[in-house]
């Protein structure tokens, strides 16, 4: 029962329908960037983006139609600014409407802590005399059945599909993962189905000891794609372009140099690859 | 602001660093009299020491100078709410004269007039902090009577009704901005002038800040920038630049 | 702030008070032996032990008599048999009585969990048509806000202090540990205090990444101990003494024998050294 | 025994494993029919492949050979909880007529007159396991008419009880003894007799168990050990013994 491996077109082909709840995660490290554009390149429709921090991949997704609806706890570019594209279909509802549930990181913690051990809802001390309760119906209150205490609690989130990006699998599928890793464990345990992308495919992985490895049998599907986090990062690998997301602010500030940008590197190129060869040529 | 920032904290410390002026004050701290203070930050990276200040609050740079990295949810909870943090760096959109902050939304949440990040980390770092330090630069747009948004608590309306609502830090401390320092009253915890950067006069932070501000029972000076602070940030502000600036080979 | 470094019998005078809440953890792996034989000798009364598998060590502490009451969830000589001392106490109230607070593996780790996070209790689906709750006062149910589900709750677990053993530590105080863990994390960051007993001191320890480091400004005390494993094990260091758990189940058996056993290799030694070349001389 | 529980386990499956018989049978399927059985072992230990039979359920054997090692909060809760475990083996003292068991105690709970171990972690593999074995040697004092307590549910009272109850795992599937297996019935979910080990009478597994037996709808008869299995399993054992009596260093 090895994982099966597959390309990434037909990962998402296979794995992501319209409708879905789709989370990519990856917190600033390993971001499954590739796994994102392929699903703007098959066009998927209304879906329900997961993410603590949308980053560059889901204000692409989302300026290009992809999303009715996200979860998430911080939606900026890391030290830049804005997500213009998020921003615009939140303030003017293009490309169309996007509704929120709105977390803090603590809260979507807990959220996927809970999913991933099949538990209805995780607990936290949080959100208190914050204004996000009044808008998220999905922050409640629980007691605590010995001190009487009021703790928050948010509903467990489980994806349909979860991605994510990793360093390295072996020829079982075994993922193994390091650096920062955010709560990609917990989305990926959470997740109905699990697609990880990978730089690269060894025979077989030492022992991971206390090391953080995805057992093949929780996986579906192991996509062999080199460069798969960039413009985010994979530690050992390459580094983050720091460069690229500063420049994708002038990139997406508006409509039409968003459009035309998506158009030339993302619908325009058969897949990654060909993606980052567009961007090398560009640079040239 | 940097500076004056990083002087607050002492060797030792344990704080919970966001992006940007926080964590520019940290790591000018740990180059100068804070050897061994303790940074942690949110993409679970404990004990960084980073050459060059980080874009984003996961580069790589932080994970390999790290002690240990841990997973998000534990450095939330078993580190932040546990109450192991003593100083939390918060930046933020608009602050109230209680020390509340928005960072999410200017104007309605249902139709924002500006659509902020969001809250991230900060409501449970202003909640669990032992004491926060919030640094933002004055306008009477982000110094307001009235936020838009309440994304983390202060003193919430002030006069112990932090306290009164059982939240176990301590709240914010101190407000650096780019007049000087704001401090909480001792009984109204309204945030009053506590201190001005030299040359910079009352009326100018009167000017700033959108309520009327009032004088704390002393309003110090704080001193210049020493030669060799600013040695040191300016060689860390330049190799991060450089850092930043270096083209990637892309990974093909 | 570095660590403390501390002799181990001023460790646990200054961090083991009669009556405290005192948990030994280490699953199998890393059991801190060496600090328990020290509270033996130390004769420290009324503890509440707590540890999900109380394992030799606290058969010898409750044998010679310094708990009142322990809390745990699996009890026995692992592959041989009984703990005949915890046996004995229950049954037949020898050395004196020990009250119980029983739990199921998944109960005690959602409530060490729970006192990790400093939440004031812990959740499970687990418990369900077992006569675990009867009997135990601490089991409760708590409902999700959301879906009406009735849960297993448990109270978090704050130990006064817990001990730990380890392989390594570096100057600053910072403790590595490699292998097997169990529930020593969060029994770790669930105590007020933490003693961390260890291998070997080293100048630096290289960069964790993703494996287990405890930072030098949780821990109250470090204690160089050499072998204080044993017979429990230090991956890369020494193995289980398989042969020794099999033979403490004849030493354990009558109460003579064992309080000879104890007199002559535990309360007549000075320290864990001469503890272990107390064995050595016996085996010769 | 341990050879036909061996061989009601297929490649691939994700077992929970205990100390023990199970784990005997665990790893002899492992070395015969099923190389890609995953192992978990209750300390954290996924995907182990020992070369010896561990004497406790955290021998450093399993961490040296195992895919990964997690913490027990998250086998449990991650894995196990989370319904990922195909097959949990299990031991007690006692079973009762509808598969439930007691590890806990002989006697009243306040005056024991046999103080057990305890549940350890059988109460939860029992509830989320997609189904369990059950492996203990029959005495009419180990399969009873009632238990002294319940430690671990099996199908409760039987005809339903146990789905109705909300349980997400199926339960036990069988029994594993030393006169041949017991299976519960389809519809009142008692264990009757479904198959002995040749040579072995039915009148013999009657006088074994202390609740009037009832034969299943086929009593088959279990083939008897192959060759290659005696051997592997008789190896396996030769080994363990040797690594288990070598006198260990002491760390000195």
């Amino acid at each position: 029962m090895s994982t099966r491996f597959l390309s990434l077109a037909d990962a998402v082909g296979e794995h992501v329908h319209d409708g879905a709840c789709v989370a990519l995660e990856g917190f600033t490290h390993l971001i499954p960037f590739a796994a994102g554009h392929e699903i703007i390149r098959q066009r998927r429709r209304d879906l329900h983006l997961v993410r603590m921090t949308p980053d560059l991949v889901y204000d692409q997704m989302i300026g290009m139609g992809c999303a009715r609806r996200l979860t998430f706890s911080w939606g900026g570019n890391p030290g830049v600014g804005s997500l213009h594209r998020l921003r615009d279909a939140v303030e003017h509802g293009w490309p169309q409407p996007l509704q929120l549930d709105e977390h803090s990181h603590a809260g979507m913690a807990a959220a996927y802590c809970a999913g991933a051990a099949r538990l209805p809802f995780g607990m936290l001390r949080g959100y208190q005399d914050t204004d996000l309760p009044a808008h998220n119906p999905r922050i409640r209150t629980v007691a605590c059945p010995f001190t009487g205490q009021s703790l928050a609690a948010v509903p467990a989130i489980n994806p349909d599909v979860t991605f994510l990006h990793a360093q390295v699998a072996d020829r079982q599928g075994n993922v193994a993962v390091a650096g920062i890793i955010g709560a990609a464990r917990e989305a990926a345990l959470a997740a109905k189905l699990l697609v990880v992308t990978v730089e690269e495919i060894v025979d077989c992985l030492p022992p991971a000891m206390n090391g953080l490895l995805l057992p093949h049998w929780i996986i579906s599907a192991v996509v062999h794609c080199p460069g798969g986090a960039y413009p985010s990062y994979a530690q050992g690998h390459y580094e983050r372009d720091n460069a690229f997301y500063q420049h994708w602010d002038a990139i997406a500030r508006d409509r039409e140099g968003f459009l035309a940008w998506m158009g030339e590197h993302v619908l325009g190129q058969r897949d990654n690859r060909a993606f980052l060869s567009s961007l090398l040529v560009e640079a040239a | 602001m940097t500076i004056a920032a990083a002087r607050l904290l002492w060797d030792g410390c344990v704080c919970f660093v966001g992006i940007g002026l926080p964590s520019a004050a940290c790591n000018l701290a740990r180059l100068t009299h804070a050897p061994e203070i303790v940074l942690i930050y949110e993409s679970g990276t404990i004990g960084a020491r980073p050459d060059v200040l980080p874009l984003s609050i996961g580069d790589g740079e932080l994970a390999a100078t790290a002690a240990c990295v841990v997973s998000l949810p534990e450095i939330f909870s078993h580190y932040l709410q546990a109450g192991r943090v003593d100083v939390g760096l918060l930046g933020a959109a608009q602050v109230d004269r209680f020390g509340n902050l928005n960072s999410t939304v200017i104007g309605p949440y249902d139709s924002p007039h500006t659509r902020l990040p969001g809250a991230g980390g900060a409501p449970e770092i202003a909640l669990h902090a032992r004491q926060t330090f919030v640094m933002l630069k004055a306008t009477p747009r982000s110094f307001v009577p009235t936020l838009d948004f309440r994304t983390s608590a202060g003193f919430l309306e002030g006069s112990g009704a932090r306290a009164r609502s059982g939240a176990p830090g301590g709240g914010p401390k101190c407000v650096i901005t780019d007049f000087g320092m704001l401090a909480p009253h001792p009984h109204t915890q309204e945030l009053q002038l506590a201190a001005l950067f030299s040359g910079v006069g009352v009326d100018e932070a009167r000017a700033a800040v959108g309520w009327p501000l009032s004088p704390g029972a002393h309003v110090g000076i704080i001193d210049p920038p020493e030669a060799r602070e600013l040695e040191i940030l300016r060689d860390l502000q330049a190799r991060t630049r450089a850092a930043h600036a270096r083209p990637m080979t892309l990974p093909l």
